[in-house]
């Protein structure tokens, strides 16, 4: 337990002194230009936040439908001790199930018209 | 919408503005990236890309930032003087894009250059086409993320770069021909140059091809997009390798054979599909072309002057090495009153030059078409429809060198 | 999966050949006799005649009067683009090209300054690693 | 354990703690350039120190960095700004808490620790969507929402190659785990699993084929355009503290660890089986270049989980034999 938090003490101390440090040390010469929003070499231009790259939102939906799948089997492994064969037996229906799921939608995920 | 900071005046007709910012199709709001010119992606210009999350729906190219009014440069000085300029258009294309001045300055003078000079120069040409391939290719891979390809291209070009150094003087800008032949003669030693750097780079390239083009990330990200056919290639007067890559068999090089082009033996490479990789692949089987070509002409070089008689009347004993000592001659030619055209084949694509002259040593008016301008629209339009990604790998499928389309 | 081995190996192999890069200034690349570097003008042989101010097509040679009371070509720096026109044009062979394109001015007046170029300056620099 | 002082104490503060990690970013910055350098013909740093190769030369850079003006730009929250890329660097350089680099060398010895570890990896990616989030540029935002959905590429098939390798060991204790391949390494006995975590390690850190968001001809930096300074050192040295996370992750995982030796001596053993990780991440920037990001995912989706999902069944073969 020391051993954590010396580990963040040091680490998290350390790269906090180094910003220091330059903000400290570093020159500083502030100037409207540098301040404002990189948009490559013009004047900051309209909103930034917009619409999201919605042509994949598919994807973002599946991964958290089979990461819950994958974390839950993750947990059962660690947790059942000692092997169980239908725990297993389980998993091999739980990924099958997760691959047909892909494959069935794999198509639809892939086509962009759909998306946007 | 902020408008305030935007420094253009935004009234419609005025200048470059984004006029659909707010209205995409459905009333969804697109985002507008400003790429350029402080990019790592855009050269020396700047495209509006309006995006539809990650989908390119417009955009607005805004070239001019490297506009040297050659064009306009070019009516205030005497004739000669303006072949070095020119040559500054496209620096890696410097051969072939004062080849049309040359040409067409010949026909205004009345200069005919000796058969040697006619070999020596299309050699030169071949090799910088050679070179500029070769740099579009670097540009393609950086562009694409191959940080090998890029360093590959560029350090084969160093070794072309080397060869033009050893003929003509200087690595880049060659300013090798002048109306009436070529400036310096070739010594046999570099003509063994020549075929040594020919035999190099054609082994440096089969690793090339086996890193960057057979690589099947690159082939992933360059087949099927920013596809254009032939209808739409000849609608928008695409010029060079791109209208070739899209099955238009349009060679200047072949129709209107220029200099020693009439004696050698070559193909007009030509593909079906029109999209990047066909026109990555044009350019690749060129430069392979361009090596036949360099190979046929260095084995039936003729010898004899490298420039005109004409040029010498003046004073015939100061001729050193080629055409030194004899370049003031200028100075006493006035060109026939006139217009006067010249077309050649550029790396990417036709170069036009067309000279009017009054019989003063002033060009009253020169007009000079390069491939890039004719190349851009193009290049826009086959942006549109495709990924944000697909951007850069489209930008420099097209081999768009702002310089060159700007002036 | 084949064609990834074949990726890594070609790079792999890459390892085991030698740079093209020139380590300058230790080394430098060598290329040949006719190099375009800066122009010096040797006075025995000028005659004045100003072909080169004439051809100069970045006007950057201008003529000035020296102390023998005759008139010998500067160079402007700024505006020299080191294409050779003058040496071509000069009847005499007065003006050559010396063998150095690597000369750093500290101060922007001698970059305008209309006179000839000091000789040790323009020292050649011979390169010694040619890649071809 | 025959070390001279409590191994916890060396696993915080050297291995593979905090002098790990900065000595890690140190190397692996020159090792990258060195190698890359010379499959493209070229020399690589040279200039500082040249008896050693140039390997001081990211030191002196690392310095630069420190010594430029910090910009913090004023359309941003100043305090987030600053803060977003220190916590980055921090969170990607945490799970190292629950791996063991050798016996006796771990922070914090836990049942669980592997799982833990590879659970703490996959969190990072919303701070870099945050800190991306933070800088509010049209380019930081494009590469956020590539960041996101690069990671739904490839964090199940990052789970599910752990998770076969905990199938195979019954277990995700560190001890438990190297114990189990004193016979014959994992890598051996599921080379798909093998395979699967590589090309996950990849997407993971960002390497290349899968570079995507911070892809510089399109979107400059991606999530660290608007950083200088020092915090540009933290935000893009974060993306090389994940690979020494991962290849530390992965040596144990799959390449017994510390085996056949133990105290110091292990310590050096894993760190020459992190090459393996490593060498192969740094190459790769030499050879492909990047994909597009439906690209990735197609693959995420597609190949790679499809040989994960084989892993996983390799490893439950394994255990039924067994």
């Amino acid at each position: 337990m020391v051993a954590i938090l010396i580990f963040v003490v040091v680490f998290l101390g350390a790269l906090v002194a180094l910003v220091v440090v330059t903000f400290l040390f570093a020159p500083r010469r502030p100037s409207e230009i540098k301040e404002r929003r990189f948009e490559s070499g013009g004047p900051p231009y309209g909103p930034v936040q917009r619409r999201l790259l919605m042509q994949y939102f598919g994807y973002i939906y599946l991964v958290t439908v089979v990461e819950a799948a994958v974390g839950l089997a993750l947990v059962a492994v660690l947790t059942a001790q000692p092997s169980a064969p239908m725990l297993y037996l389980a998993i091999a229906l739980l990924l099958a199930a997760v691959l047909i799921v892909v494959l069935r939608y794999f198509k639809v995920l892939n086509d962009i018209r759909r998306w946007s | 919408m902020q408008r305030t900071e935007w420094p253009f005046n935004l009234e419609v007709g005025n200048t470059f503005f984004v006029e659909s910012e707010e209205e995409l199709r459905g009333g969804r709001r697109g985002l507008t990236l400003v790429v350029g010119p402080q990019h790592p992606g855009s050269g020396h210009m700047r495209l509006f890309v309006v995006l539809d999350g990650d989908m390119i729906v417009d955009v607005v190219p805004d070239p001019g930032f490297v506009h040297r009014g050659i064009e306009k440069l070019a009516e205030n000085r005497p004739y000669w003087t303006v072949l070095p300029l020119v040559e500054k258009a496209s620096i890696m294309d410097s051969m072939n894009i004062m080849y049309p001045l040359v040409l067409a300055l010949e026909k205004a003078l009345g200069l005919e250059p000796p058969p040697r000079a006619k070999y020596l120069r299309t050699i030169m040409a071949e090799l910088t086409r050679i070179r500029t391939h070769l740099y579009d290719m670097a540009l393609l891979g950086i562009f694409l993320g191959h940080s090998t390809a890029f360093m590959w291209g560029f350090a084969l070009m160093d070794l072309y770069a080397e060869v033009f150094a050893k003929i003509t003087g200087t690595r880049t800008t060659i300013a090798y021909p002048v109306p009436g032949g070529v400036r310096r003669d070739v010594k046999p030693e570099h003509v063994e140059a020549i075929r040594r750097l020919l035999e190099v780079s054609r082994r440096k390239l089969k690793d090339f091809k086996t890193l960057f083009l057979d690589n099947p990330v690159t082939r992933a990200r360059l087949e099927g997009v920013g596809t254009l056919d032939v209808k739409r290639v000849t609608e928008l007067g695409v010029v060079g390798p791109f209208a070739r890559a899209s099955g238009v068999d349009y060679d200047v090089r072949k129709i209107h054979p220029y200099d020693a082009y009439s004696e050698v033996d070559f193909e007009v490479v030509t593909e079906k599909a029109g999209d990047a990789w066909a026109r990555t692949w044009v350019r690749w089987r060129e430069i392979h072309v361009s090596m036949s070509i360099v190979e046929q002409l260095l084995k039936n070089l003729p010898g004899g002057d490298v420039i005109d008689e004409a040029l010498l009347f003046k004073n015939p004993e100061y001729r050193r090495e080629g055409v030194g000592g004899v370049l003031g001659v200028y100075t006493y030619m006035y060109p026939e009153p006139g217009e006067y055209m010249a077309v050649t084949e550029a790396t990417r694509g036709a170069t036009l030059v067309h000279l009017w002259t009054t019989g003063t040593q002033r060009i009253y008016r020169m007009r000079f078409v390069t491939p890039s301008w004719r190349n851009l629209h193009a290049m826009v339009e086959a942006m549109k429809g495709h990924r944000l990604a697909d951007m850069p790998a489209v930008y420099m499928s097209f081999g768009y060198f702002p310089p060159e389309a700007d002036r | 999966m084949i064609i990834h081995l074949k990726l890594f190996a070609t790079a792999v192999k890459q390892l085991l050949q030698q740079p093209l890069t020139v380590r300058w200034p230790e080394e430098r690349r060598d290329y040949g006799d006719r190099v375009r570097g800066f122009i010096v003008n040797d006075r025995s042989k000028c005659i004045s005649c100003q072909l080169c101010e004439a051809v100069c097509p970045a006007k950057a040679i201008k003529f000035h009067l020296e102390a023998d009371g005759r008139r010998y070509p500067g160079i402007d720096w700024g505006r020299c683009i080191l294409c050779g026109y003058c040496v071509d044009a000069c009847p005499t062979g007065s003006l050559q090209h010396v063998n150095n394109t690597e000369i750093v001015w500290t101060d922007l007046d001698v970059y305008k300054k209309p006179s000839e170029m000091d000789p040790d300056d323009a020292a050649p620099l011979p390169g010694t690693k040619s890649l071809i | 354990m025959d070390l001279p002082f409590s191994g916890d104490l060396i696993a915080a503060l050297v291995f593979p703690g905090v002098l790990g990690i900065f000595g890690f970013l140190v190397v692996a910055i020159w090792l990258e350039r060195k190698l890359v350098a010379r499959v493209q013909w070229r020399y690589g740093p040279l200039y500082v120190s040249k008896p050693l190769g140039g390997l001081l030369q990211p030191v002196a850079d690392l310095l630069k960095l420190v010594f430029s003006e910090l910009v913090l730009p004023r359309h941003t929250n100043r305090l987030f700004f600053a803060a977003a890329p220190i916590l980055l660097f921090f969170a990607e350089g945490l799970p190292v808490v629950f791996i063991a680099a050798a016996p006796g060398v771990v922070m914090a010895p836990h049942p669980y620790g592997l799982a833990i570890a590879v659970v703490l990896v996959l969190l990072v990616a919303v701070l870099v969507v945050a800190m991306a989030w933070t800088e509010a540029d049209k380019f930081t935002y494009v590469g956020a929402v590539r960041e996101i959905l690069l990671t739904a590429a490839y964090e199940v098939p990052l789970l599910l190659a752990a998770l076969a390798m905990f199938i195979l060991y019954g277990t995700a204790d560190p001890y438990g785990v190297v114990e189990a391949q004193s016979n014959l390494w994992g890598a051996v006995l599921n080379p798909l699993a093998f395979v699967a975590y590589l090309v996950a390690l990849l997407m993971a850190t960002t390497r290349f084929p899968f570079e995507i968001p911070e892809a510089e001809p399109e979107v400059v930096l991606g999530p660290y355009t608007e950083y200088g300074s020092t915090l540009f050192i933290y935000a893009f040295g974060a993306n090389y503290v994940k690979l020494y996370v991962l290849a530390l992750l992965g040596s144990v995982l799959f390449l017994g660890g510390w085996l056949p030796a133990g105290g110091l001596a292990g310590v050096f053993i894993t760190l020459v089986k992190m090459l393996v990780f490593v060498l192969p991440a740094m190459l790769v920037r030499a050879i492909y270049p990047r994909y597009r990001i439906d690209q990735a995912l197609r693959i995420g989706w597609g190949k790679l989980l499809a040989l994960s999902v084989a892993a996983v069944a390799l490893s439950l073969v394994w255990r039924l034999l067994r």
